[in-house]
């Protein structure tokens, strides 16, 4: 599965993209930024406060309950900001 | 008829503009976002999404046509890093009555802020901060569903 | 911070939001309306009652700048005659926040259609006919009464 | 007094302002109408359907019933097309 992470998510991870293969447990996002948050003292960081993280799939925004499934690329970011 | 952009090369307004007249409409509304030189922001930075960002916005021009009757519809979006003055995002509609113009235009830049990913981070010197997301922009985007 | 204007010669658009732009604000909205060919039109003759016309537009751009905050508003009509393709109005408006130059700039051009002394003529080829005035642009400019 | 007239007013009356003196018992905008139709063919044919007809009194967009009191100029014209 590839992950991306933008703006702070990107910078506490130190990374903006990463390939991972998350266990089966994994099912929905919300339990995907609950392992991440396993992975580095940087990911911990990322992943702290879960309500301030928003998600895509796929390129879609999805809420963090959504069901992973057979996503290829997952992204972790924070609320928008643009225009 | 619909123009999308995601650019780090300023936004030529006039050419945007020109475009969307060219369609021989009766009308042309624009909205073009400026960065603010004020609480001593010195520059902004834009990052975005490659790929979904573009997708985000063509989903949203492809929404305005089905919703109102358009005869252009222009979205450019600037990211990399700016300084005050400099265009951060243009969007334009072209349509026969003005009131299609004016409306599109309000809801897709409403609409923008609230589903394309971009994120914005204002740098003040040496220091750099996050903007935070507004409620009000989720208020002024969810105000077209009561429509 | 306001600027009327109504002349003759064509409409520089680049200049005018280049001057509002210029105003330190986050957001430009702007109308311009551009003279439709379709119908066999071949030109619009734009009429005025010069004095009053300046005033009129000037009282309005006042009104609008009490209605909302606003850093800059411009009006600008061509009168005399011009051909499908060129501009007849421009409204633009500054503001910090997008609602509020966008809303000024809607209400502006819905306004200056029924407060405004211009009348047109369309020329089509040899002949030439008034512009009826139409009850859906009085009904746009009392919609606003309801805020 | 100063008339002026614009648009299909102002042609076929055949000119754009013309200064004259009403009698006495011309005293609203609507009254003028009724006086100014006496005074040609073409005032006549300007004048025919006040209800398509719109005035300003010094400048001010006046309703027909308005009082012309010490007005220095009345322009009358059909409704505004701008924009």
């Amino acid at each position: 599965m590839d992950l991306l992470y933008f703006a702070w998510v990107r910078e506490r991870i130190g990374t903006g993209q990463e390939q991972l293969d998350p266990p089966e447990a994994v099912r929905n996002v919300a339990d995907l930024i609950g392992w991440l948050a396993t992975l580095s003292p940087g990911h911990a960081e990322a992943m702290r406060e879960p309500e301030r993280l928003r998600a895509a799939i796929d390129q879609k925004f999805v809420p963090l309950d959504a069901l992973l499934g057979d996503a290829r690329e997952v992204a972790l970011f924070p609320p928008v900001t643009g225009g | 008829m619909i123009r999308v952009s995601v650019d780090s090369a300023p936004i030529e307004l006039a050419v945007e503009v020109a475009a969307l007249e060219e369609r021989g409409a009766g009308g042309v509304a624009t909205f073009t976002g400026v960065v603010r030189g004020d609480d001593g922001i010195t520059a902004l930075e834009l990052e975005h999404y490659p790929g979904m960002t573009e997708q985000a916005l063509i989903a949203l021009a492809e929404d305005a046509t089905e919703r109102w009757s358009l005869l252009g519809v222009t979205m450019v979006h600037r990211v990399g890093v700016m300084v005050p003055g400099e265009r951060i995002v243009f969007v334009g509609t072209a349509a026969h009555h003005r009131r299609e113009a004016l409306d599109a235009c309000a809801w897709l830049i409403d609409r923008l802020k609230t589903d394309a990913p971009f994120w914005k981070r204002e740098r003040l010197g040496d220091d750099a901060r996050w903007v935070e997301a507004r409620e009000s922009d989720a208020a002024a985007a969810a105000r077209w569903n009561v429509d």
